[in-house]
């Protein structure tokens, strides 16, 4: 039954990134992208990742996608603002190019008989995932929490910048 | 699950050629973002399957960095892709070659 | 590494007093009188302490000074200093010759200051070359000699003066790279083999060294060397920087920063890779013959004086490359006095062509002559010193060169021969220059301006000279007596450290 | 008496050339003078006065070592034995009286210190090749030699005719020096020795072809300085010089040095007998050459130029065949009547300000004394009978002659030609100098005393020179030949009657050439321009050859080296390397082209570069 699904998630989810990659318009491929986020986040769900599964819909499918739609919006990059997008001769050797390395790639994937085994099915709770992350990492959570409030106050301070030139620009 | 772990392999691998291709082709800054974000996610399916497949809880906790350093990426470069299009009303990728030797 | 150091350390005052009174004279660069009277104080004192232990040293082997300390002891690199009869010698004439160059320049108007203070920055850099024992400390003064070179040349030159320094700093850098990582590797492989990391040559001759790595390590410590020697055809930096530095870089150039590769062929590429310099001699010899008549065939065709005694400069390197080559005990002497020599002669002939240049404003054969008739005293000493050049028997460089062509014919008397031919074009490109110089009609440059034959500053600077080259020439055993015994230590491949030397 | 006492012979011209070089400009002129040909003299009264150390082994005295490097020990030494004795004698005896002669010449010059300085200096590296037991002192001299004739030669160098006459002659000799250098080395790197006394006994020992190559080698260096085929083209330029200059290179000291250097080293020369008859080949060939010259010269002491190389041909002619006493003996009466040619021949440029002898004539009667001075010399020289040179030549081609085999008959041809040809142009000099009515139209000058008085001692050697070893066949002992003993050569056997018919056939060369001259010359003749004279002018075109053989391709390989090797080779090697360097970056920097698309597209070849090779190394 989980075995069905993985594969009908997996497909989904290729699916939904195949068309979010290809839209010229960045508001459809962000749409698309969500529901892409979601089929992994269910697919997480299976592996047996609850919490990561959780966290793919709310900061991935919920903020940063929103985030993307702010910008989108607030630059009007409605549909008739959108730019051309690339034609075939652009997509051709990009497709091929991407081809060739995924076949590549599932091929030493399928010479290394180490990856022909199955997965189990491999439970974390959030309480146990809790434990390793504060127990085993504590380092690198700080790291990363400095690297939030860091992204916090560049993220301000080109924007703040901007209105500075702006200013200068109208004096 | 009875999936094999070159199947997950397969597949994320597919999704990052996906954004991959997305990078490469696409002009527009906001869709070379969402190709980095495709290619992240990707990422995230095989750290979460090698937890599995390990029996270790660490590839998942690293997928949980991956996204606090993506949203830390993502909303740095938004505030950027914000700058660039008030300074030259364009946000094709090719017009910002700033750094041309 | 067991002697103990002595009381006093004179050694480090040769390379500290210099190297202070530069960084002085370059603090205090809006005082340029004080720091030209600073300048010549200083070497004048380096001059009065090399005199000084070369007359207590009077003529005695093994090492007379010694002074080793640790310095980085991480890596285990020492501070580590040594004076032998054949340091000795270049020493004196780095003293010697410095002061020399501090008068020469004594109304230079630019940046005075900073002007005295390269040269005393390089007077440092060539002593720690001449006396370091340790390669890390070797490496250092061979690079520190190179800039103040590349500023004196670039900044004060002539008019091409930035391709020449540029020229300079690239062909002497690509050499002294190759040898920075032949040290690195030595250093490694003695350090895996005894685990006594070690920068020291003494330490170093005992590393053996994997027949496959030997050749590239000697090759590359001999290219360095090779290249500031100059062997042909590595020359060609040297006419360029020779005619287009201030003439008491050209001074330096000549008498002294060709020695150190020299030197370092016989204090470090032969005694630590003795069976490959054996192997390779004969090769060495070969680009020194082809040098020596190479460089005299273009010589012969100079027109600026100053780039013909540069070519002369070359031939005559090649003859002291050809007497260590000969690997006999008469050509070594010969090899080493004549780069003493060849220090005093074609140095007096660059001073004597800065002279002539700045009376003329000219370097051109073709638009000086018939000096003699205006400035006789003048035009006497440049025909005494061109004679010299040429190896006129009485005169110094003719003991050097028999010396070693008596040493090369019974090495190989192809080799022998074959230089003595060389000593008719050295006569050709040398009557040329006298001729184009001092003879002939005056007219040209010469007869433009109003003659001031030498005053007292330039008469006290050549008649040491002038002195020295009668005294090497008739009497050598003075300045061949101290590196007697060196050079018997160096042809048995006897220790570096063997013997304690005995000054109080 | 203590032998060191010899060293004032060299080192009295010595001192004197130093102080004239030092201190002549400040010094009063007469003083500056006094000096310089007080100092010869001097050596000549201590040589008379010393003369009684010679014996026949030599005495020897060392002033200190000169150099000193492993088995090398180069003593400063000079030996006194019959061969250095007598010439020393014969060096310092005429440079007196040159010196005396030139303080009357150079009256008029104001640089006489240099030229005084440069003199003595000659006579002191003379005096050095003369006396040296050492080869290697020798060499000091040989050079020192050469230089003093280049800074003489070139004494008037405002004239770059002159100076370029200096450089020549420093030159050709010193290619000549490099075989002697050679010839030096070799001897060293076989014996270990340089002392002339030890290499002289060790010769014995050598091989064949080594004696032979050595001889050769000294030759070689003899011929540089002894101007003697092929190396000769310097010495008629070298008359660029002041005449007592050209008295002194061709009388006393530098022409000869050769001749003595092969006497001194006749023990090793001798035992090659290739190498001997090379020597007397090249003496011949080198007499017949010059003489043939001097016959149509122009100018008077290029017309004893030649001479003089013809006269020195014939001394090498005499070592060759081995009969050293008979060169020593026509070297000591060609130093007396050569010098005293050269000095007559200064009075006659003094008197007419003409060098050209188509242009002077009439002398005789202006200036008798000089006029028969001069006959003196010119007799000697050609030999005229009972004269010096009549005997010294006569002992030479008596030698050549008694030598026996078909070789020795020619070079006694070639010899008896020569000395036909030497009368002629001895006689053409005379009549067209001193007889006729005088044609000069130059400014003439007062003769002053002291060169007019030098010229009779002279004259009085010259011509009673022969008694110096009058042979036996004429009543004589030969006092020269028993004089030298061991260092005299070879024995001469030959009948009285062969001396005799030689002596009687010389006369008659002697009066054929005689006869011949006066016809041709008596009368002055007319100019007649022709290509042979022209070719005989220029010495066989010897200077052309030289030049359009060795000195052209020389600059202009030096030029092309230079340009091309220099320049264009190694410069343009490495300019170039530094080109492509530059060339690459610059292609580096177009590749930066600033769009993100470039460098992902770069990443993404990367990365299938990456993973084919890591697929490889799975797959294999």
């Amino acid at each position: 039954m989980s075995t069905v699904l993985f594969y009908i998630l997996g497909f989904t989810a290729l699916a939904a990134t195949l068309m979010c990659i290809t839209r010229r318009n960045p508001v459809h491929a962000v749409i698309y992208l969500v529901n892409a986020f979601f089929a992994l986040a269910l697919l997480f769900y299976l592996l047996g990742a609850p919490l990561v599964a959780a966290w793919e819909v709310i900061i991935y499918a919920g903020a940063i996608m929103v985030l993307f739609l702010f910008i989108i919006m607030m630059l009007e990059l409605a549909p008739m603002h959108t730019p051309a997008g690339p034609g075939w001769k652009r997509w051709g050797p990009v497709a091929a190019l991407s081809l060739i390395l995924l076949c590549c790639t599932i091929l030493m994937v399928a010479v290394d008989t180490g990856s022909s085994q199955s997965v189990p099915f491999f439970y974390v709770s959030p309480r146990v995932f809790g434990t390793v992350l504060f127990k085993k990492y504590p380092l690198a959570v700080q790291v990363v929490s400095f690297q939030l409030l860091f992204a916090a106050v560049g993220a301000y301070y080109v924007g703040r910048s901007e209105r500075l030139a702006d200013r200068e620009d109208k004096s | 699950m009875i999936v094999p772990m070159s199947h997950i392999l397969a597949f994320s691998g597919a999704m990052f050629f996906m954004g991959f291709a997305c990078v490469l082709a696409q002009r527009n800054l906001i869709m070379i973002l969402i190709g980095v974000e495709v290619m992240l996610n990707a990422v995230g399916l095989t750290l979460v399957g090698a937890s599995a497949l390990w029996g270790q809880v660490d590839g998942q906790i690293f997928v949980i960095f991956l996204m606090a350093m993506t949203s830390a990426e993502v909303s740095i470069s938004l505030a950027m892709v914000v700058y660039l299009h008030r300074r030259s009303k364009t946000l094709e990728a090719d017009a910002f070659s700033g750094m041309k030797g | 590494m067991n002697l103990e150091p002595i009381t006093f350390p004179w050694l480090t005052l040769l390379i500290v007093l210099p190297l202070l009174a530069a960084a002085l004279s370059l603090v205090l660069r809006k005082h340029p009188v004080f720091s030209r009277w600073l300048a010549l104080g200083i070497t004048l004192a380096v001059l009065a302490i090399t005199i000084g232990i070369f007359i207590v040293a009077d003529g005695r082997g093994g090492w007379l000074l010694y002074e080793d300390y640790p310095w980085i002891a991480s890596f285990g690199i020492r501070y580590t200093l040594g004076l032998d009869g054949i340091s000795l010698l270049l020493v004196l004439l780095t003293a010697f010759t410095q002061v020399l160059a501090i008068l020469i320049s004594w109304h230079r108007k630019y940046q005075m200051a900073v002007f005295y203070s390269m040269l005393l920055f390089m007077e440092a850099g060539i002593m720690g070359v001449f006396l370091s024992l340790d390669l890390f400390l070797f490496y250092l003064f061979w690079e520190v000699m190179l800039i103040p070179m590349f500023f004196l040349i670039g900044v004060w030159g002539h008019e091409r003066r930035v391709y020449a320094a540029v020229k300079f700093f690239i062909f002497t850098m690509a050499g002294s790279l190759l040898m920075l990582l032949a040290i690195i590797a030595l250093y490694l492989l003695h350090g895996q083999q005894t685990g006594d990391y070690s920068f020291a040559l003494a330490a170093l001759k005992n590393t053996s060294i994997p027949p496959a790595l030997e050749p590239w390590l000697y090759a590359a410590f001999v290219l360095a060397f090779a290249v500031k020697v100059p062997l042909v055809p590595l020359h060609t930096w040297l006419p360029d920087a020779h005619t287009e530095a201030p003439t008491a870089g050209s001074l330096d150039l000549a008498g002294l920063l060709l020695k150190t590769g020299l030197y370092g062929l016989i204090r470090i590429a032969f005694p630590l890779f003795p069976e490959m310099a054996a192997a390779s001699l004969p090769l060495l010899a070969a680009f020194a013959l082809f040098g020596i008549f190479y460089a005299a065939w273009i010589a012969y065709a100079q027109i600026d004086a100053k780039r013909l005694i540069a070519y002369s400069s070359v031939a005559h390197v090649g003859f002291m490359v050809l007497g260590l080559c000969a690997w006999n005990v008469t050509a070594m002497e010969g090899s080493i006095l004549l780069m003493f020599s060849h220090g005093i002669t074609t140095g007096a002939l660059f001073l004597m062509m800065g002279m002539i240049h700045h009376r003329t404003e000219s370097r051109e054969i073709g638009r000086l002559g018939g000096i003699w008739g205006k400035a006789p005293v003048l035009s006497a000493f440049f025909l005494f010193f061109a004679l010299a050049s040429l190896g006129l028997p009485g005169l110094n460089n003719f003991v050097g060169e028999i010396l070693i062509l008596l040493g090369a014919f019974h090495a190989n008397p192809l080799w022998g021969a074959l230089a003595m031919g060389g000593v008719v074009f050295a006569a050709a490109y040398m009557l040329r220059l006298v001729q184009g110089v001092i003879w002939g009609p005056s007219e040209g440059r010469t007869e433009e301006i109003t003659w001031t034959d030498l005053h007292p500053r330039e008469l006290l600077i050549l008649a040491p000279l002038a002195v020295l080259v009668l005294w090497i020439g008739l009497y050598p055993e003075t300045f061949l007596a101290p590196i007697r015994e060196p050079v018997r230590n160096l042809l048995e491949g006897a220790s570096l450290v063997a013997m304690k030397g005995g000054l109080p | 008496m203590n032998p060191n006492l010899l060293f004032i012979i060299p080192l009295l011209p010595l001192a004197a050339a130093v102080v004239n070089a030092v201190a002549g400009q400040f010094l009063p002129r007469r003083l500056s003078e006094g000096i310089a040909v007080g100092a010869v003299g001097f050596s000549t009264i201590a040589t008379l006065l010393l003369w009684p150390l010679v014996d026949a082994e030599g005495v020897r005295a060392e002033l200190y070592t000169w150099i000193a490097s492993g088995d090398l020990r180069i003593p400063v030494e000079i030996v006194f034995d019959p061969l250095s004795a007598s010439m020393t004698l014969m060096v310092v005896f005429v440079s007196t009286l040159i010196h005396l002669y030139a303080v009357g010449y150079m009256r008029e010059e104001r640089d006489y210190a240099r030229f005084f300085a440069l003199l003595n200096l000659f006579v002191f590296a003379m005096l050095t090749i003369v006396l040296a037991d050492n080869l290697l002192l020798l060499f000091l001299g040989w050079e020192g030699v050469g230089f003093c004739s280049y800074a003489l030669i070139g004494y008037w160098y405002r004239e770059k005719k002159n100076a370029d006459a200096g450089r020549k002659a420093f030159l050709v000799t010193r290619t000549g020096d490099v075989f002697l250098g050679i010839a030096l080395l070799w001897l060293f790197s076989l014996t270990g020795t340089l002392s002339i006394t030890g290499i002289n006994q060790a010769a014995f020992d050598f091989g064949s072809g080594t004696l032979l190559l050595l001889t050769l080698l000294l030759l070689a260096g003899a011929c540089g300085k002894s101007a003697q085929l092929p190396l000769m083209t310097w010495l008629p330029d070298a008359m660029a010089g002041p005449t007592p200059v050209s008295a002194l290179i061709h009388a006393a000291t530098m022409v000869t040095a050769g001749v003595y250097l092969l006497a001194r080293l006749f023990p090793l020369v001798s035992l090659s007998s290739t190498g001997m008859a090379v020597i007397a080949a090249i003496g011949a060939a080198s007499a017949l050459y010059a003489a043939s010259c001097a016959v149509a010269q122009r100018e008077i002491k290029k017309v004893l130029a030649y001479s003089t190389m013809s006269q020195v041909g014939f001394m090498f002619l005499a070592i060759g065949v081995g009969a050293v006493g008979a060169a020593m003996f026509h070297l000591f009466t060609h130093a007396f009547f050569k010098a005293l040619l050269f000095m007559g021949a200064g009075c006659a440029i003094h008197l007419t300000g003409e060098n050209d002898i188509f242009r002077m004539g009439g002398l005789g009667r202006r200036a008798p004394l000089v006029f028969w001075t001069f006959l003196a010399g010119a007799l000697c020289l050609a030999g005229a009978p009972l004269t010096s040179g009549f005997f010294s030549k006569d002992a030479i081609l008596l030698a050549t002659f008694a030598g026996g085999g078909v070789f020795q008959r020619i070079l006694w041809g070639v010899a008896a030609a020569t000395a036909l040809l030497t009368v002629f142009y001895t006689f053409r000099l005379v009549y067209l100098v001193f007889a006729g009515s005088p044609r000069a139209a130059g400014e003439a000058h007062r003769l002053p005393g002291v060169m007019r008085w030098t010229l009779p001692p002279l004259a009085v050697l010259a011509l009673a020179g022969g008694l110096l070893n009058l042979p036996v066949a004429w009543g004589g002992s030969g006092v020269l030949n028993s004089f030298l003993g061991r260092f005299a050569g070879r024995e001469i056997h030959a009948s009285h009657a062969l001396e005799w018919g030689l002596a009687g056939l010389a006369t008659l060369l002697f009066v054929l050439g005689w006869l011949l001259a006066r016809l041709r010359y008596r009368p002055f003749p007319e100019e007649r321009i022709s290509p042979a004279r022209d070719f005989l002018l220029r010495g066989w075109e010897a200077d052309r050859l030289v030049s359009a053989v060795i000195v052209r391709p020389f600059t202009s390989l030096a030029r092309i080296l230079w340009q091309r090797g220099d320049r264009k080779g190694i410069d343009g090697f490495l300019e170039g390397t530094g080109h492509l360097l530059m060339a690459m970056g610059e292609g580096l920097r177009r590749a930066t082209t600033g769009r993100l698309h470039s460098y992902l597209g770069g990443f993404a070849w990367g990365l299938i570069a990456l993973l084919g090779w890591m697929l490889l190394r799975y797959a294999f």
